[in-house]
């Protein structure tokens, strides 16, 4: 019997209706795939499932009984567990502090602090994750946030766990850890509700799959069988050949120079070259401080060396003067960093280029003007116009901050994990993009986690590992092999780079 | 591109109904004050209270600016009151070489923003570049601005010279086609800022900063030179209306101006600025203000209660406009 | 030979009768330590009763004070600290307002409240005629100033005056321009008002003047703020009479405490300054212009 | 697994140097008023200045909950009035009934307790339930007891019956081991608060309400709850402090316990706790409260400027503190 099961759930917000009568089961001992574009409504049902949402229509049935959850504390009580798309730490308290939240051990009217923090360091240890538990969120890195949430839910001990996007931000690595514990916890007899953009995680740890489109419920069916090509098609309505694009050729002409770039306590004497028209692609672990390096490129962190744009030594530490220079950065962070959840589209998408909407008065229409285009291009799927950038699925955020970023017209861009968390039909539209702003003369720094994007879309990789760059590759020699062995510092191999 | 994209002609802006709560509270006010007194509609009466409105309303409108990026300002007051001691001592000091007149009265314009500016400036640069809490700086700054006043008077008044107060009257108790020059300035000041918050570069910025101080910071938005502007702007304001009120009583002492911060925090808040920042709404600052002032006069023309309750009912009715705020937003 | 100290407790110059004392207290204190070079003084200004216990507990602590001034900011509340104080065996001079229980000090200096309001309402009785009407512009809600009205409240009864409103304008000049104002919109007829200081006294005129009603009404004022006495010598139609309440009394006080403490000269007792009116006639005699009152 | 991970072992919890700041311009005070002062450091002194710091010191405890949960509580200094107030009308018209004793003195002290229980419960429901914003519901408090207070004493002062007064006073002057009440007391609530803050998951879901409210309530914290339950806590330490006020002097009237927020909220932010919420440390209010309470008595110490100075040397003072701490932290 189903541990969980929605019957023709309806949500809608305001007048905007985005679910449209999804029925979806859950048994126990089972991995079930949520899948389908950004917007399509993956997340909605998640919550609605969690109780974090009431359907605006329709039923749930826990063990076979209609349930309704007052709050998210009911649906807990119920053993059931969501791991949100968005994270849910509060970045002023410590990794402890968050994976205990609401559900502290005690000791009489005390804490015990030492239980809980031994219990976090082992949860964490078992996804091999060796923070303190004492550091606050605000000091970790994006991916080790994203563990701590995992910890978090892997505490609770649920009968259902919902993850959604779980591994978005996780690199190969970490997430073949993920899998290994959601393969635990099935064998467990634990209900697992899963999503990511990754199919190739779906194919391999998923035992039904159901696929949504448009808020609408498309098929459900066994794993076995569906390959990732036809999951693509499901989901995106569409036949996709070809993710990526063909590579163009850089020109001679070197746009920015980096010598020599200490980041304190994070990037030591990086140096690298970026000619115009290229795509530049950055590879290396998490934590191996690509992050920290372009930050201190683009004036967002405290750095010492050389940057020259075009020839031109720009002020370090000044974000303004990157961007005038013609070099902007995109961040990883889209929550903390990238967009103003509570504010408008137009708001968030003009913020970096406002200039160009007029300094004494902004042109609200040219503003209009302006998201349109954004949401043509992006294919940011809005339902509302006058939403807030929080509201819109995760997917699309991102491809908010893309257009953002793309806004202010840079020569250089710089982005960092660009494709976290979009779908495969937009991922790669977007793809197309860099290869056609590169094919237009700009040049284009790609920092990803993902190294199939990485080998993709780059004519040359910088490889960094431990807060140096450790190596170089272009042509032939971008491999997933190669790349890795660089990062981690293993040196035998020496290829042919400079 | 896709058939998904959002149709391009959309209703236009409403107006949510809970940003309408307060101008509902200060319409609810305006028909009880005309039920109690027949004079409340007066000429003389709407006048007066505009009038006075008009220094914590414009020190209020700077006031918004603050708030909505982050921030808070509790010298305000004190500052006022500094102010107007510097700029009658300036002005008493320079009447021998100005005589009294026109230029006498713009040296000490000139005075009072200059001063306004540079105490806003102070504020600011502890608080952007020094990196000291805003509450604690202007905490400080008000001890410090309130003890320097009632030093430069001698613990008693400092007053204007008697014939330039009367050539200086004017600008408080005359106008232009009957409207007094208070209500004129602060009706511009309003204007503008309305403008300055919802058009400009600088509005965006503030509640960029407000909303969000690391994405203010990845979007280009200079941090530092943002929030000093606003405590700038503010100390500038202040200036502007202490210009207003010297000639109203031609004086200052050590109680000029105590609990203007609170007054203008307040009808910030009511006219539905958040607190914390982030979003700011500079015609809701003046309905606000105007509400506070409408509760005072109100008070003093119905005289029901004992005079002890007035604190009282004040209290009563703030809270009460602004829960007429919440219930529009939760029926919204 | 010993120096000896003397506190001088009193409350901070938040408005300008305090001002004036705190100007006077200081003067006083310089002109004596120029004197008597064997006398210190600690002066501390408080803004409520709680911060004026404490200084007087840090004088006593710390400072070794062999005599105390103090203007209690309250009666109460300073009742059992000066008691305190007294039975350390240290000289009490109290100024103004009295203790609660009597008897604690050993030199009481007062100007007289329940005569100030009386002074003023005699005036108000002789001067208006049955059916007149006056509006009142009360202080900071206190005992102090209830006494004050009251006492002009008993003077005034049975002349059919007619108070048409009573309310507080905080003895601020702004708190008490607004009110004025509101209540020139609110009655028609008023003959004259009650401004029981003369910081409220110059609000209230200028709300007058402003509403062009000057020729209606007069006011009253009260403690002599040189402004005010000015504007009387110079003949002012609208103020008729202004009633003493001399800030200096705080001088009076520390000077005897001071001659007490150098020389066996016998200080203890009561000193009463009586309230008087001023007219324009005697006003003359009540302007110091150096004053910063 | 990967080299490049974190390294599992962390630096041991080094108290970080800016935590420290306070405690450093704590101490420097003290050197201060000792170089000035022989007799600063004398048993007599001391005590005077921690008793005295007790009222706002256990008021401010309760503050550092409330401003660690993300809200404020403006009302405290008004609410300490209006305790007073009804404690000493309730004891006086119970003295007939239960005669000068020790019953009188308790009877009193629950009227206090509950009476500011029930005022924070009023301010946690309005905040809490009807969901308006701290800043106004506790403004609009503010305003209210205060004037209910001059009402109630009809403008007076409101006093305790002589005899009794007498009887209740050594629960201010007196203790235990010579240690005085108002201090053990405050010590305990300082001690029990810290405990609270640090040790229980009250502490911590207030943390995590300041600092996200959303992420509270997804982790199952009852959000309303602890929020009201930290106004409720300030209210009932607000009448803790008043039953130590009380014997002091006796009496409330309208000016009883004015200011008193700003100088509690200073106290609590000097201290460390961030104004916006989501970190909060009691020990460092406490150094807060002594800090401006060691201000204060070091400039009866001196009598070395001009009193009308004072407010401005107090305003410095604060400032540097948290300068001290700013340096610390930059240095970090
Ligand atoms: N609070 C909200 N208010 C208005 N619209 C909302 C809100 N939350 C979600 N939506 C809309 O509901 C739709 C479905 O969003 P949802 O987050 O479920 O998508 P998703 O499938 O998870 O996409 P992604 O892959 O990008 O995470 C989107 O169009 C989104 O804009
Ligand atoms: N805000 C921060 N405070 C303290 N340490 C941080 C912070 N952000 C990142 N770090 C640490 O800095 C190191 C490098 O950061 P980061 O993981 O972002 O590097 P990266 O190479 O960009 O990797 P990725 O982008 O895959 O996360 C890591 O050890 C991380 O824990
Ligand atoms: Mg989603
Ligand atoms: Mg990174």
């Amino acid at each position: 019997m189903a541990a969980l099961e929605a019957r023709g759930v309806t949500r809608s917000f305001g007048p905007i209706r985005v679910l449209h009568g999804v029925d979806f089961s859950l048994i126990p001992g089972e991995v079930h795939a949520l899948i389908g574009e950004n917007g399509a409504g993956k997340s909605t049902t998640m919550k609605i499932l969690g109780g974090y949402l009431s359907p605006t229509e329709g039923a749930l049935l826990l063990d076979g009984q209609p349930v309704s959850f007052a709050d998210q504390r009911q649906a807990e009580d119920a053993g059931i567990l969501m791991i949100h798309q968005e994270f849910n730490l509060a970045l002023q308290l410590t990794v402890e502090e968050n994976i205990f939240l609401g559900r502290e051990k005690r000791r009489g009217p005390f804490l015990d602090q030492k239980a809980m923090r031994a219990e976090a360091r082992d949860l964490l240890s078992r996804l091999d994750c060796h923070v303190d538990p004492r550091t606050p969120i605000r000091d970790l890195s994006v991916p080790n946030r994203q563990m701590v949430e995992i910890a978090r839910a892997l505490g609770r001990k649920a009968r259902v766990l919902i993850m959604d996007e779980p591994t978005a931000v996780l690199t190969g690595r970490e997430t073949d850890v993920l899998l290994e514990q959601i393969a635990r916890l099935k064998a467990q007899g634990t209900a697992i509700l899963y999503t990511s953009h990754k199919l190739d995680e779906i194919a391999r740890i998923s035992d039904r799959v159901t696929v949504l489109r448009d808020g609408a419920h498309i098929v459900t069916r066994t794993a076995e069988g569906f390959s990732e090509h036809a999951m693509a098609e499901a989901m995106v309505g569409r036949d996709l050949t070809d993710l990526y694009p063909a590579k163009s050729q850089a020109q001679d002409d070197v746009v920015l120079e980096v010598e020599g770039l200490t980041v304190p306590g994070r990037v030591r004497d990086a140096s690298f070259t970026l000619r115009r028209g290229e795509v530049l692609g950055f590879a290396g672990l998490v934590g191996a401080g690509r992050t920290e390096l372009m930050e201190g490129i683009a004036g967002l962190r405290p750095a010492t060396g050389t940057v020259r744009v075009n020839g031109k030594t720009i002020r370090l530490g000044s974000v303004l003067a990157a961007r005038e220079a013609g070099l902007v950065y995109l961040t990883e962070d889209r929550k903390e960093k990238g967009l103003l959840l509570g504010k408008s589209l137009t708001e968030n998408l003009t913020l970096l280029a406002l200039d160009r909407f007029g300094r004494l008065s902004i042109d609200k229409r040219a503003e209009d003007a302006a998201l349109t285009q954004a949401i043509a291009d992006f294919d940011i799927r809005v339902k509302d116009r006058a939403m807030v950038a929080g509201s819109l699925s995760g997917g699309n955020q991102q491809k908010l901050l893309l257009a953002k970023t793309m806004l202010a017209e840079p020569q250089i861009v710089i982005i960092d994990e660009p494709t976290r968390g979009i779908d495969i039909g937009t991922k790669q539209q977007i793809y197309t993009f860099i290869a056609a702003l590169a094919a237009e003369g700009k040049s284009v720094i790609v920092v990803s986690s993902e190294l199939p994007e990485v080998i993709g879309l780059s004519t040359r990789v910088v490889v960094m590992g431990r807060g140096h760059i450790a190596g170089e590759l272009t042509g032939d020699q971008i491999t997933e092999d190669a790349i890795l062995r660089r990062a981690m510092g293993v040196k035998e191999m020496t290829g042919a780079e400079a | 591109m896709t058939d998904t994209a959002a149709p391009a002609a959309r209703p236009r802006r409403r107006l949510p109904l809970h940003a309408l709560g307060p101008l509902l509270a200060l319409i609810a006010l305006i028909i009880l004050g005309a039920s109690l007194n027949s004079n409340f509609l007066s000429a003389g009466n709407v006048t007066n209270v505009l009038a006075r409105s008009a220094f914590i309303g414009i020190i209020a409108v700077g006031m918004t600016f603050v708030i909505t990026a982050g921030g808070i300002d509790l010298s305000v007051g004190s500052m006022a009151a500094f102010v107007a001691g510097v700029m009658i001592m300036a002005m008493n000091a320079m009447i021998p070489a100005l005589g009294i007149g026109v230029p006498l009265i713009l040296a000490g314009m000139l005075v009072a923003l200059a001063a306004g500016l540079a105490a806003g400036l102070v504020n600011g640069f502890l608080i952007s570049k020094v990196g000291i809490e805003a509450f604690i700086v202007t905490l400080g700054s008000m001890g410090i601005y309130r003890s320097l006043t009632t030093w430069l008077a001698d613990g008693g008044t400092l007053s204007l010279d008697y014939e330039a107060r009367t050539f200086y009257r004017p600008v408080y108790y005359d106008g232009l086609f009957g409207i007094a020059w208070p209500i004129i300035v602060f009706a511009l000041v309003a204007i503008l800022g309305e403008l300055a918050m919802r058009k400009t570069p600088f509005g965006r910025h503030c509640a960029a900063l407000g909303a969000n101080e690391q994405v203010a910071k990845y979007s280009a938005v200079k941090v530092d030179r943002v929030r000093m502007a606003t405590y700038v702007l503010l100390g500038g304001l202040v200036g502007l209306a202490t210009i207003m009120y010297v000639p109203r009583l031609g004086s200052a002492s050590g109680s000029t101006g105590v609990l203007w911060e609170l007054e203008a925090i307040a009808a910030v808040i009511i006219g539905g600025t958040v607190l914390k920042g982030g979003s700011g709404r500079v015609w809701g600052t003046v309905v606000g203000v105007l509400i506070l002032s409408l509760i005072d006069n109100i008070l003093n023309l119905a005289s029901i209660v004992s005079p002890y309750l007035n604190g009282a009912i004040q209290g009563v009715i703030v809270i009460l406009a602004v829960v007429l705020q919440r219930e529009g937003k939760s029926a919204d | 030979q010993d120096t000896k100290v003397i506190g001088v407790a009193i409350p901070s110059a938040t408005h300008g009768f305090m001002g004036g004392l705190n100007y006077h207290a200081q003067a006083a204190i310089e002109r004596l330590e120029a004197t008597y070079p064997s006398l210190d003084f600690v002066l501390a200004t408080a803004g409520d009763a709680g911060k004026m216990v404490n200084d007087i507990e840090d004088m006593v602590a710390t400072r070794n004070i062999s005599a105390l001034v103090v203007l209690p900011f309250e009666s109460e509340p300073l009742t059992a600290p000066v008691q305190a104080v007294k039975d350390a065996g240290i000289w009490v001079t109290v100024v103004d307002r009295g203790l609660s229980v009597e008897g604690i000090e050993d030199l009481y200096v007062a100007g007289d409240n329940t005569g100030f309001g009386r002074v003023a309402g005699e005036y108000f009785a002789e001067a208006l005629k049955e059916g007149d009407n006056i509006v009142v512009l009360r202080g900071i809600p206190t005992t102090l100033d209830n006494e004050r009205v009251d006492a002009f409240t008993a003077a005034i009864d049975g002349t059919g005056i007619n108070v048409l409103d009573m309310q507080h304008g905080n003895w601020n000049r702004d708190d008490a321009f607004n009110v004025m104002q509101d209540f020139l919109s609110k009655y028609d007829d008023i003959d004259a008002v009650w401004a029981a200081d003369d910081d409220m006294a110059t609000g209230a005129l200028e709300a007058i003047s402003q509403a062009g009603r000057d020729g209606e009404m007069w006011v009253v004022g009260g403690a002599g703020m040189k402004q005010i006495i000015k504007r009387m010598m110079d003949g002012d139609p609208m103020l008729p009479v202004n009633v003493t309440y001399p800030p200096a009394q705080i001088a009076t006080a520390i000077e005897l405490t001071a001659l007490g403490q150098v020389s066996p000269t016998p200080v203890s007792g009561r000193f009463i300054i009586g309230s008087q009116r001023i007219t324009p006639e005697n006003a003359e005699q009540f302007y110091f212009p150096d004053s910063p009152f």
